[in-house]
């Protein structure tokens, strides 16, 4: 358990801050906040550049890959399509 | 790279995903709020790169390559309407791409790893594989790949329990044993269980579906940052979490229900309900002529869009006909409902794309008390967020705001049929007295109109 | 410096909580926000416990039994009118 | 007690107090909000007297028990009135505390502490003095134990900058040495600079004072916690670090100055500034009689209180005064302004005292366009906060954000001459031809006019 007592203090503190920070998000912008926050999950592809680079070959290898490129995927995709969406977004006194 | 340095990279790439999120709070700022979370993405996958062993760079590099360019090309591609379908793509990329390093990492785990490591990365592979079927038919149900009514298997309540009875046993042999053997169980059982869990549900749940599977996602990503003792890992992790939570609840209070009632009680369906044919009631119909002068003489139109607006991809011919009225100086203002649509926010988005700026739009409780003293409330597809049956007991919707549409002095609905919306349930406000019904397509009869009114 | 990465961490997701809650405290409690965090600043009690009970006499000794009772002052005294000042705020509709 | 369960407690401890915090977020959850911080608060301490090998609890005992009963004597004792000279003291104790547990872990520490707890050593008796012997001198300025003007000392910049010398030789040979003898000598220096720093400026300044210096108490108190390892003073201390940066800087804000000025710019003075006596301006003056008549035919009244209103006690009065109007349904609220009396949210607190309900509050922003539609506007023992100098340029309060008062179609003030307030600058509201002067002390004044309208 003691082990567990640092991760456990950032993830409640991140929670807060996640709460806290999103409930600040006006309905206007939920549909990028949702594509973005998206995108921030795809943080996983750390794990999946381990995985896929510590093998030479093998199913593991193959799985890292395919995990590289999924994981990829949703990063640029999830952060190039909000940037278009939000991009879009203008004032009215042009 | 030294680890000290790295950490404090990542502690920094956390950082700016939170500094990120909280520019999302304006649209003036929310650009370069999303510019900030993808350089704190780009730290710490160089980090990472040049700090763990990397010994094959090009099954990396290589991966790295084809995703990007597959997730280029999808955003540039992408219709705005279409943006529901996209975000659950790649949120079932996501998952998987958690699934697949959970099952890599137990194959290359070597000799006897720690249980806490086993637990979670069977966690892993569960909400991982879940996450990747379920946003699959979820993408199909939006693409319309697959029908958007709530498909419920002849004897779902035994296939459900049987897949998740062979996943929990799957994912505690994984957890004692570390059996690669099991981790594939578990996979196959997990993307099945995604499917026959997620074809029951209604298409226009979908939203709720990938926001809570986005949610479980992030909560994934913590479990994981937790096993390789990641602080970057934890805090995105509980960020995506906490979003997708929030944004859940928003759409299931919105919509009056519990998550556990969009999850489990097959509600809705596109096409389903009545057809509002075999009525007594008569709806007027009118020309798109009448629509014209009713429009052009007002002084004061709100706009109503709905999902009809995004599936007749209306959004270009509100812009326009709004402009048109603008110059005769009537007073145009956009309603927006918190579930209009099928994602929150999707009208906003949609209006964003055909440059309605975005203070013309104002939410529920700040333009309701408005529609008294309109004249015209102009109705784009929408259906369900101005059914004035929510104020009353026991229908699919009751106790769901929804925009008071019909206290305006002229109601205009433009949609292509009398036909019910999501929520499957007549809308009495069709036949009031000062209701006009024009039956179009939305793009087709908005253009209709705008070459009325240049006529006049 | 790596263990100040722990520490570190904490305390930018602790400061990030603490803006955001801070921030959406109403004008109305400035005050009792002004008193309640002084009591909560107190925390450093935990200190002060334990260089007094550390010690079987001496100047630290001193100095430790010192510092407990100013803590305790901070911290019981501020919980105290905080609460006793939340007591006095009242709705209209009596 | 086992390390992980304290660890965990520890952790409870500071989620107790974001809960808290959190619940200050409304005047209806925050007496629940300040008890689960108080809970938090026991916890740490039961938890840290259980973990800890304490050999000598009865000096602990002894300290909680008397400094625990002198707390809630002060608690129950003091006027609310005097709340600014409360926290003050309070925050003067626990900057102390601070200091001397730093000291007293010098002395027991042994050989050779490594250098990073000799800096946070340093760091925390400079913090510490700093604040006491500053808080200290608040307390007195604040409790007119001392004058409250800019009390300049001959020489003030070179001892400044002597004891300052003094102080940072001093914390750097601790840092080097760990000697007790330089702890010492950095106590004195810095307890003499926060006496020296403290008396140039003005007391009505004070509250930014203690406001910063009970941030810098929170950031010593989370430097601490980086010494010790402890995350619930980190924690603490981030929480306590922002609350207080945020307060000062709400209040420099609304005076419309930066830290730096008022920290060194010797502003101000309670007594300072023109008496507005030789003038060519007359003030209209006013009866008791006068002012009841006003009132009692009045249909909107805002009252406007201020420093004065404090100094006399007359919230209960001003509370008697609104009561009688409401029964002759005269519309009565109160206009706060950010900075009016002596610390951020002042008048809030005095009028809860006085039972006046906090939803007849108004904030400047929400209250200001009403002026120009209310028949008096109610000055009570207010100044600055109304004086329409502040919107001209060149002026000691120039750009400050003002009530906008004189707006109103009458203004009564109610203080005791003409004399200036805090920034010492002349009112040109007193000589406005709708401006009625009530000369007396606020509650004496407001008591005559409750009988003079109970004789109407
Ligand atoms: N936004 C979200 O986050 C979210 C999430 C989950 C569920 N939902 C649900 O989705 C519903 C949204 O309400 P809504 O009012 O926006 O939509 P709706 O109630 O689903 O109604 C949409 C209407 O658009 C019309 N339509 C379809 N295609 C059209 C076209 N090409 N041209 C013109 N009209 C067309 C349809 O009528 P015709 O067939 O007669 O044309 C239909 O009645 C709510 O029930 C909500 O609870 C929303
Ligand atoms: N609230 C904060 O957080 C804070 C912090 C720092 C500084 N300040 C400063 O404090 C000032 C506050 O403005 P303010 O308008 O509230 O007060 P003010 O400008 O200081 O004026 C107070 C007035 O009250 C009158 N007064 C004093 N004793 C009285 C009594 N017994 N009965 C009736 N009247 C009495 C005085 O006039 P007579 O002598 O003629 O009676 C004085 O002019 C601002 O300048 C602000 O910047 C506030």
């Amino acid at each position: 358990m003691s082990e567990l007592l640092i991760p456990i203090t950032v993830f409640v503190l991140a929670a807060f801050v996640g709460f806290e920070v999103i409930t600040k998000v006006p309905p206007t912008l939920h549909t990028p906040l949702m594509s973005g926050s998206n995108a921030i999950s795809g943080i996983s592809i750390i794990g999946a550049i381990v995985a896929a680079g510590h093998e030479n070959g093998g199913v593991a290898a193959a799985l890292g890959f395919l995990a590289v490129t999924l994981a990829t995927i949703n990063v640029v995709g999830g952060f190039l399509v909000t940037d278009r969406m939000l991009r879009m977004f203008k004032r009215g006194d042009r | 790279m030294n680890p000290t340095a790295a950490g404090f990279l990542y502690l920094l790439a956390a950082v700016l995903f939170i500094v990120g999120l909280k520019r999302l709070s304006s649209p003036v700022t929310a650009k370069a709020g999303n510019r900030l979370a993808a350089i704190g993405m780009l730290i710490a996958i160089v980090v990472t790169l040049l700090d763990e062993q990397i010994v094959s760079y090009w099954i990396v590099i290589a991966g790295i390559v084809v995703g990007g360019a597959i997730g280029a090309l999808l955003a540039q591609r992408v219709e705005m309407t279409s943006m529901p379908q996209l975000v659950a793509a790649f949120n079932g990329f996501g998952g998987g791409a958690s699934a697949f390093v959970a099952i890599a990492e137990l194959i290359r785990g070597g000799a006897d790893p720690p249980i806490r490591i086993l637990v979670t990365i069977a966690l892993s592979v569960l909400i991982g594989s879940i996450t990747l079927s379920g946003s699959m038919i979820a993408f199909g149900k939006l693409q319309d790949l697959i029908t958007g009514r709530p498909l419920v298997l002849p004897g779902q309540l035994v296939i459900d329990v049987v897949l998740a009875g062979v996943a929990v046993t799957a994912a505690v042999r994984v957890g004692a044993t570390g059996e690669t053997v099991y981790a594939w169980v578990l996979f196959g059982s997990a993307i099945a269980l995604g499917i026959t869990r997620t074809l029951p549900i209604g298409g226009a749940d979908m939203p709720v579906v990938i926001s809570f599977l986005n949610s479980l996602s992030g909560l994934a990503a913590a479990a994981t940052g937790f096993v390789i003792d990641s602080n970057a890992l934890i805090i995105a992790g509980a960020l995506v979490g906490a979003s997708g939570l929030i944004l859940t609840n928003i759409m299931v209070k919105a919509m009056n229900r519990t998550l556990a009632n969009v999850l489990f009680s097959a509600f809705g369906g596109e096409t389903g309900g009545g057809d509002g044919t075999d009525h007594d009631k008569v709806a007027r119909r009118a020309s798109a002529e009448d629509v014209a002068i009713t429009l052009a003489y007002a002084q004061r139109v709100i706009v109503v869009p709905g999902y009809g607006l995004a599936v007749a991809q209306a959004q270009h011919a509100a812009r326009e006909l709004a402009d048109l009225l603008q110059e005769r100086n009537v007073e145009v203002r956009y309603a927006i409902h918190p579930v209009a649509g099928r994602m929150p926010g999707h009208m906003n988005v949609l209006l964003a794309e055909a440059d309605v700026p975005y203070d013309q739009l104002y939410d529920l409780e700040d333009i309701n008390p408005d529609f008294a003293h309109t004249d015209v409330a102009l109705i784009i597809g929408a259906n369900d967020v101005v059914n004035p049956l929510a104020r009353e007991a026991d229908t699919a919707i009751s106790g769901m705001p929804i925009l008071d549409a019909d206290k305006a002095t002229t109601v205009i609905v433009v949609k292509r049929s009398l036909s019910s919306g999501f929520a499957g349930i007549d809308n009495p406000l069709f036949y009031l007295d000062n209701t006009l019904m024009l039956f179009a397509d939305a793009k087709q009869g908005l253009t209709d109109v705008v070459s009325a009114i240049r006529e006049l």
